[in-house]
């Protein structure tokens, strides 16, 4: 079938309690989308049950036509779908290095080298701290560390969710540029982000979530020009 | 695939380990009771025995030698026609479950007499139900001290203290001025540890040397320790008087310390069973003697005989041909001839425990003297047997019985002279 | 009344509240900020469960430091929490009365009292109801009656409106309103619903960063482009 | 004074197999999250599984290998088939679920084989030498350097290997580990299958240095968690040390004499100070 | 103003019956008749065999209630149990024997002792949960069993530690229960007695501090509960039931025996207190006869002592993978199913 992450009326349940009630998104090769919505509003768990780190209850997620539902977040990481969970999070004991490593175990032995080599051009400021425990390094570092994990697995969709959690902007603007790159390879980037203005600027597509469904869905200028639907969402 | 391979294997193996048990010995017919060669078929009377037979290490040869000779008896007249239904059960190491089974088989099936007991725990379980109840225990095999202090319980072997200190006093006959200081290892497990280990050293402070107990927790690994915790004492000889499980390792940790040469190893009955020279290897050949309790399998006297037969035509091959199966040969042997001599339909547990009591003189080519119940309070007829040592993978007798001198029998032999068997 | 004095968090090297000052003197008080600007962090001060590196905080003119930590609710210091936690083993009214256990009663009648909170909130149907049989906002407002009942001086309120419909919402709004009438208490709310905190703080209180970046009458501070920028992430033209 | 060299001397061999044991606990736990109670049982069976082969003739180089393949792969069954239905279950239940499997192993080495007077031997046991006073086997070198050989075998597995790299992930965080990629399931039962190997080796070493009881040889495994414990269950080093540390100190207090009787209590000791001293400080518990 | 607000609320939120008061009360006349039932029937129809298996039932169901009570009120683990029940049985030996009191007495010194040193064994619980709390504990247990096997169980000699040269004294009876019958209808008092204490506890204050420490404990410390004094009385009450559990053992056999009380012994404890059911009351009395009726069962049919701890083990096993609820809850299950099919779909007897 089409190319493309497609959710379709996707329920999921949290520890008994319903967090998404027929959640229906589409991703795009090479664009990026936009997911807003409250804390609370069920994004994260979306990206989790797109990674198989929680199970879905109803519906169906398929890559490029094929249904991934029941597969084990490694198999899902496998077939290109790549999840950076919020909260910058890395191996903290492990060294920077054996955490790319790690993020290429899915890679034939060959090429786990060179994509760590093109991970580490995108975020020079790694190479310096190889050798040193991730848990040690600054936020800002470990979501770069976060980034690069995926791209060393190639994907084709990169899920990520609340990137600039408890960073400084300035650090935010290193790692936008890195997403709007990987769409321009190819990528179809799925954005989660409480800094609604960065989202809506680079995005291509926007969705807006309140109480776990889907309440607005469309161009992000449409946000723009409409604040009303996002303070809705936000401030109900 | 490879857990099918390895479940063949395995199926395999055991099999080959249980065939590996015994070896058969050809052997003239067996000799019950009345010997008429007719399978009894009256009323059958109900004689228990506690053993046990899972748990840190097998301990119910006694039982299965007196199961072997009940089946003997009832397929020769049982007791003037009525058949003994022996119920064996394994009280597995647990004295909650050994007073359980006390109960089942004295209140319900309504045993006349227990025979062929062997077990740690029966012995202290059991006394208050024994003594209630009255009803005769003999035992093949008494371990702890409770097993010889009973009014109601009469074992057929001698116990740990008793064999300790023939041990000891071979060893002193064996290397006369040799043995001055002794060393006794025993488990401390209560009533049996440092009890067992008392009379040698009594008796070797009473010959001048000086002797030491060490008790040893039986979950410990370091056997090495032990022996070297011996050592530290200098001795000139050590009785290892545990298990045969146990002593395994330490054994081997006397090898490894090239101990053999040095001193004296020596220990109780416990360790006189056939796989013993075996497990223990070739370096001990000449350099260990065993107290017996009873005399050599290979004596080649008319009742041995008679029980390596029962025990070939009526017992299994795996069952073990040791100083306890013996015991529970002799023990079924007392009891069955006990009975026959009662009037069969006046068999009930107060006539049967009133005639245990009242055998006051059993002979057998297997005792050294002997054996009787009597209506003393407590019971340890067996004081008196040889000593064999570990040769060519075998256990061969030295000779003479030897009679334990240890003032705690001082009692026993008190009774004895009442009743005519020593002088 | 609250007075917070120079309060300052660390995280291991990472500061949770930065030499935070405040007096915080109204009935019903906003906490407001975006995530990890510390708002939990000054509740888990409050509460005990977190340790200052340094500054002190006082309620009603008492310092918090001489109050050991399972004596604070005693003293009046309350919470609910932003993962709920209401007791499942125990009954809505086994839940308050396992807070009442450990507060002054007044002399009061414990069934009255229980069941008073109960009523305030709007459960007293559910007294008898095990708590895992209740539903997510019956819960909620358990957790309210645990915190209200037995003469509590500061009731601390996080994220109560996360995930509400319409009707539970505007009964929030009503409840949280009136605490400070039914037992006296003081209410700290924090909540990313900017309509709620509109609705019932008369002050609001906004952190970023550890950091007070307003304080003052509720629409005035939300109105506050600084406090725009910071909480909604909306950059407004020309900011 | 008694002289404590001899006892030194002893006590490393023993240590020696409790490190075996141990190491493989914690290699295990750590990928796995399991406590494998039934660490001692697998290599009670590997050591009867070796002494029926020499006993019925076989060449002992390949009775040792049945042995060790036998645990290994009962203990990669188990990991594979049974532990993932336990995998939701709380840590404590993973731990008991193994302690049942030792009962069952148990219950079949004592119907099979019974509790009989046996020693495993090797032909290690015939060569000596003299160490400070006391008289060394082979075997007990054997042990030792097989300890230090599998300790540092597995130490540089898990730093260079990809596999083991995998396991650190997984170790240091499962479900994170699961959504870089990591085969979880492959690594867990590679994780039993080292486990496993190394239950064998000790169990094997075990049943000759001590005896060939299924008892006592499953009931090894409590001073082989004392040193995972003293290890914190994840730094190898520490459950070394740990490990040397009980068996040393169990042999040097047997000729004290008045704490000699107690000095089985040693393992529990060492843990329960160890686990105290972890836990010093005090922490919230959230859920 | 706020009765108006309670009225939209009763409006809004769907209106819920209290639990019938006749039904609760027909229930526990019910309970009461069918326990004195059990009381009075159940030693006259047992063999002597079922009667010695059902009086260490008894005695093993208090154990397991004392494991239950810290895991289903505290959802603390504790594998020391079973040591504790030594520790009871010794003392309960060791004061019968030296002092020669009544029963009671030592049964109840036995219960305080072992409540001492549950509070030594829970104190690492303040620190920690789950594997860790129940590795230590089980640590505790095997240095209790290697003291106790040290020391030697008490056989009745002269003196506190007297070791007797003669033969073993059996423990006394209770006057009023020395046969086997009465010892086990007053074994099944005892066990009533038990259960009393703990269920005063959980309805009180106790229950309810320890129900807000198994949620969480920020819950209780902002609920103000002292979490360190009801933890420790917690471990402690936990450790008295242990330590009665092992003086009614001791009574029961007369004596015991120090190498029974092994550390796997606890684990044992533990695991059969999960399977019987931990938070239903039926659960420590099926965990009492999986731990003693069952392989009794077993013997009593003859299986070969190993063959039944390999069942007793894939018992375990099984019972571990298929029923996170235990025994308890799943005869519950079952029963509301039964009363489905008779009663109809909303499954209650009215």
């Amino acid at each position: 079938m089409s190319e493309g992450l497609e959710v379709k009326g996707v329920d999921l349940q949290r520890s008994g309690k319903a967090v998404l009630h027929g959640v229906d998104v589409t991703l795009a090769r090479g664009r990026i989308t936009a997911l807003l919505g409250a804390n609370g509003a069920g994004k994260s768990s979306l990206v989790l049950g797109i990674a198989g780190a929680l199970p879905i209850a109803a519906g169906q997620i398929l890559v490029d036509g094929r249904p991934i539902s029941g597969l084990r977040p490694e198999a899902i990481r496998a077939l290109g779908v790549a999840a950076v969970p919020e909260g910058h999070q890395v191996l903290g004991d492990l060294s920077v290095e054996d955490n790319l490593k790690v993020a290429g175990s899915h890679l034939p032995r060959a090429e786990v080298k060179p994509a760590i080599e093109v991970a580490l051009d995108t975020f020079p400021e790694l190479r310096a701290r190889l050798s040193s425990r991730s848990g040690t390094m600054s936020g800002g570092q470990q979501q770069m560390l976060a980034l690069a994990q995926a791209i060393i697995s190639r994907p084709r969709y990169l899920l990520a969710d609340e990137l600039s959690f408890g960073l400084a902007p300035v650090v935010v603007g290193r790692l936008v540029p890195v997403l709007q790159k990987l769409a321009q390879q190819g990528v179809g980037v799925l954005l989660i982000e409480q800094f609604t203005h960065i989202a809506l600027k680079i995005a291509d597509i926007a969705y807006v979530m309140e109480r776990g469904r889907i309440c607005f869905h469309g161009e992000p200028g449409e946000l723009v020009r409409n604040p009303d639907i996002l303070h809705s969402a936000y401030l109900a | 695939m490879r857990w099918k391979t390895a479940l063949c294997t395995l199926a395999a193996m055991s099999f080959a380990a249980i065939m590996s048990g015994g070896q058969a010995q050809a052997a003239e017919n067996a000799k019950c009771g009345l010997s008429n060669g007719k399978a009894a078929a009256g009323d059958p009377i109900i004689i228990g025995g506690i053993v046990s037979v899972t748990g840190p290490d097998n301990f119910s040869s006694s039982g299965l030698a007196a199961a072997a000779y009940f089946k003997c008896l009832n397929a020769n007249g049982g007791i003037n026609g009525r058949p003994v239904k022996y119920l064996m059960q394994d009280d597995a190491w647990n004295p909650e479950q050994s007073s359980q089974l006390a109960a089942k088989l004295i209140r319900d099936q309504g045993a006349v007499a227990l025979v062929g007991n062997m077990s740690f725990v029966d012995c202290g379980a059991n006394q208050g139900i024994y003594e209630k109840e009255d009803i005769m225990v003999i035992a093949g095999v008494g371990v702890p001290r409770d097993c010889f202090f009973q009014k109601n319980y009469a074992p057929t072997n001698a116990g740990p203290r008793v064999s300790n200190t023939k041990a000891i006093m071979d060893l002193a006959a064996t290397y006369p001025g040799k043995i001055k200081r002794i060393v006794c290892i025993a488990p401390n497990i209560p009533n049996v540890g440092e009890w067992s280990c008392t009379g040698a050293v009594s008796w070797i402070k009473k010959q001048g040397g000086d002797g030491k107990i060490i008790t040893f927790d039986p979950g410990s690994l370091d056997a090495t320790s032990l022996v070297l915790e011996a050592m530290a004492f200098k001795p000139d000889a050590v009785s290892v008087g545990t298990p045969k499980g146990m002593a395994v390792p330490i054994f081997a940790a006397a090898e490894e310390q090239g101990l053999a040469d040095k001193l004296h190893w020596t220990g109780p009955a416990s360790l006189y069973n056939l796989d013993f020279p075996r497990a223990i290897g070739k370096y001990w050949d000449g350099k260990v003697t065993v107290d017996m309790e009873l005399k050599a399998a290979d004596a080649n006297t008319p009742d041995m005989n008679n029980w390596l037969a029962v025990m070939d035509q009526y017992g299994q091959k795996s069952d073990p041909r040791d100083t306890f199966s013996q015991a529970g040969y002799l023990a079924a042997r007392v009891t069955a001839e006990t009975l026959l001599k009662m009037d069969p339909a006046k068999i009930d547990r107060k006539s049967v425990t009133a005639a245990l009591r009242s055998v006051k003189r059993f002979e057998s080519d297997i005792l050294c003297a002997p054996w009787y119940v009597g209506d003393g309070p407590r019971h340890n007829a067996n004081h008196t047997g040889p000593v064999a040592q570990v040769k060519d993978g075998k256990l061969l007798p030295k000779g003479q019985c030897i009679d334990a001198q240890d003032p705690e029998l001082d009692d026993v032999r008190a009774y004895e002279k009442t009743i005519g068997i020593s002088n | 009344m609250i007075e917070i004095d120079s309060l300052t968090v660390l995280f291991g090297g990472v500061r949770g509240l930065n030499a935070l000052t405040a007096t915080l003197p109204e009935p019903v008080t906003g906490l407001v900020g975006p995530n990890g600007a510390g708002k939990t962090t000054l509740i888990n001060v409050l509460s005990g469960f977190v340790r200052p590196a340094s500054g002190s905080v006082r309620i009603d003119g008492e310092n918090l430091d001489g109050i050991v930590l399972h004596k604070r609710a005693a003293f009046g210091i309350r919470r609910t929490f932003q993962n709920e936690q209401v007791v499942e083993n125990l009954t809505a009214a086994g839940n308050v009365a396992a807070v009442l256990d450990n507060v002054p009663t007044g002399g009061r009648p414990r069934q009255q009292l229980i069941e008073a909170a109960l009523g305030f909130v709007g459960v007293a149907s559910k007294a008898n109801v095990m708590g895992a049989n209740l539903n997510a906002y019956e819960r909620r407002l358990v957790e309210i009656a645990r915190a209200t009942v037995g003469r509590p001086r500061l009731v601390m309120m996080d994220e109560p409106g996360a995930g509400l419909s319409q009707e539970e919402s505007e009964h929030l709004r009503s409840v949280i309103k009136s605490i400070h009438n039914y037992c006296g208490a003081q209410v700290l709310l924090v909540d990313h619903d900017v309509d709620l905190i509109s609705a019932t703080c008369v002050a609001t209180l906004v952190l970023d960063f550890g950091s007070q970046i307003a304080y003052g009458p509720t629409a005035a501070v939300l109105a506050d482009p600084k406090v725009r920028a910071a909480y909604l992430g909306i950059v407004e033209e020309g900011a | 004074m008694p002289d404590f060299t001899p006892f030194f001397v002893s006590g490393l061999a023993t240590a020696a197999t409790y490190v075996l044991s141990a190491v493989g606990i914690v290699v295990l736990y750590r990928a796995s999250g399991v406590v494998n109670f039934s660490q001692g049982a697998l290599g009670a069976l590997a050591a009867f599984v070796s002494w029926s082969i020499v006993e019925n003739g076989g060449p002992a180089p390949l009775a040792w290998c049945a042995g060790i393949l036998v645990s290994t792969v009962l203990a990669f069954l188990y990991g594979r088939v049974l532990a993932p239905r336990l995998a939701f279950s709380d840590p404590v239940m993973r731990a008991v679920a193994t302690l049942s499997v030792a009962l069952i192993l148990l219950g079949f080495m004592g119907y099979v084989w019974g509790e009989l007077p046996r020693r495993l031997r090797l032909p290690t046991d015939t060569i000596s030498f003299e160490l400070i006073g006391v008289r060394i086997t082979a075997t007990r070198a054997v042990a030792f350097a097989l300890a230090v050989l599998a300790t540092v075998a597995v130490m540089v597995f898990l730093a260079r290997s990809r596999l083991g790299l995998q396991m650190r992930a997984l170790a240091n965080n499962r479900d994170l580990s699961a959504l870089l990629g990591v085969r979880v399931l492959r690594a867990d039962g590679y994780a039993w299958i080292i486990s496993g190997s190394l239950a064998g080796v000790s169990g094997i070493l075990l049943a000759d240095l001590q005896r060939l009881s299924g008892q006592t040889l499953t009931f090894a495994v409590i001073p082989a968690i004392s040193a995972a414990v003293i290890g914190r269950f994840s730094s190898l080093p520490a459950t070394v040390a740990g490990g040397v540390a009980i068996g040393v100190c169990e042999a040097l207090l047997t000729p004290v004499p008045v704490v000699g009787p107690f000095r089985t209590a040693v393992p529990f000791i060492f843990a329960v100070a160890a686990l105290l001293w972890m836990q010093r400080r005090f922490t919230f518990v959230y859920r | 103003m706020f009765t108006g607000e309670r009225d939209v609320t009763d409006q809004t939120l769907a209106y819920s019956p209290l639990v019938d008061a006749k039904r609760v009360r027909l229930k526990r006349v019910a309970a009461v008749v069918v326990a004195l039932a059990i009381v009075v029937v159940l030693p006259e129809i047992l063999s002597n065999y079922w009667l010695r298996t059902f009086i260490s039932v008894t005695a093993l169901a208090i154990g397991s209630l004392s494991v239950s009570l810290l895991f289903a009120q505290l959802g603390m683990v504790s594998l020391a149990q079973y040591g504790l029940l030594g520790v009871g049985g010794w003392f309960a030996l060791r004061i019968s024997h030296g002092l020669g009191v009544p029963f009671e007495l030592a049964l109840l010194t036995g219960g305080v002792v072992a409540a001492a040193f549950g509070l030594v064994v829970g104190l690492p619980a303040l620190r920690m949960r789950g594997l860790y709390l129940a590795i230590i504990t089980l640590m505790m247990a095997g240095a209790i069993q290697v003291l106790i096997s040290a020391f030697g169980f008490p056989d009745g000699g002269a003196g506190i530690l007297g070791k007797s040269t003669g033969a073993r004294i059996m423990m006394a009876r209770p006057q009023l229960a020395a046969t086997d019958e009465a010892y086990f209808r007053y074994a099944m008092v005892v066990l009533a007695l038990c259960y009393g204490v703990v269920f005063l506890h959980m309805r009180g204050r106790p229950g309810r501090a320890w129900a807000m420490i198994r949620r969480s404990e920020v819950c209780a410390l902002a609920g103000g509960v002292h979490i360190v004094a009801y933890k420790v009385w917690a471990f402690t009450l936990s450790g008295f039931l242990a330590g009665i559990a092992g003086g009614l053992l001791a009574g029961g056999v007369g004596q015991l025996d120090g190498s029974a009380f092994p550390a796997s012994q606890s684990i044992m404890l533990f695991a059969l207190t999960i399977v019987g059911g931990a938070y239903s009351w039926m659960g420590p009395i099926i965990a009492g006869l999986m731990l003693r009726a069952f392989p009794a069962l077993l013997n009593d049919l003859g299986v070969d002592g190993n063959i039944a701890t390999i069942v007793f083990g894939a018992g375990l096993l099984h019972a571990l993978i298929t029923a996170p609820q235990g025994i308890a809850g799943q005869l519950q299950e079952a029963a509301v199913a039964l009363r489905k099919r008779f009663f109809g779909s909303s499954g209650a007897i009215r």
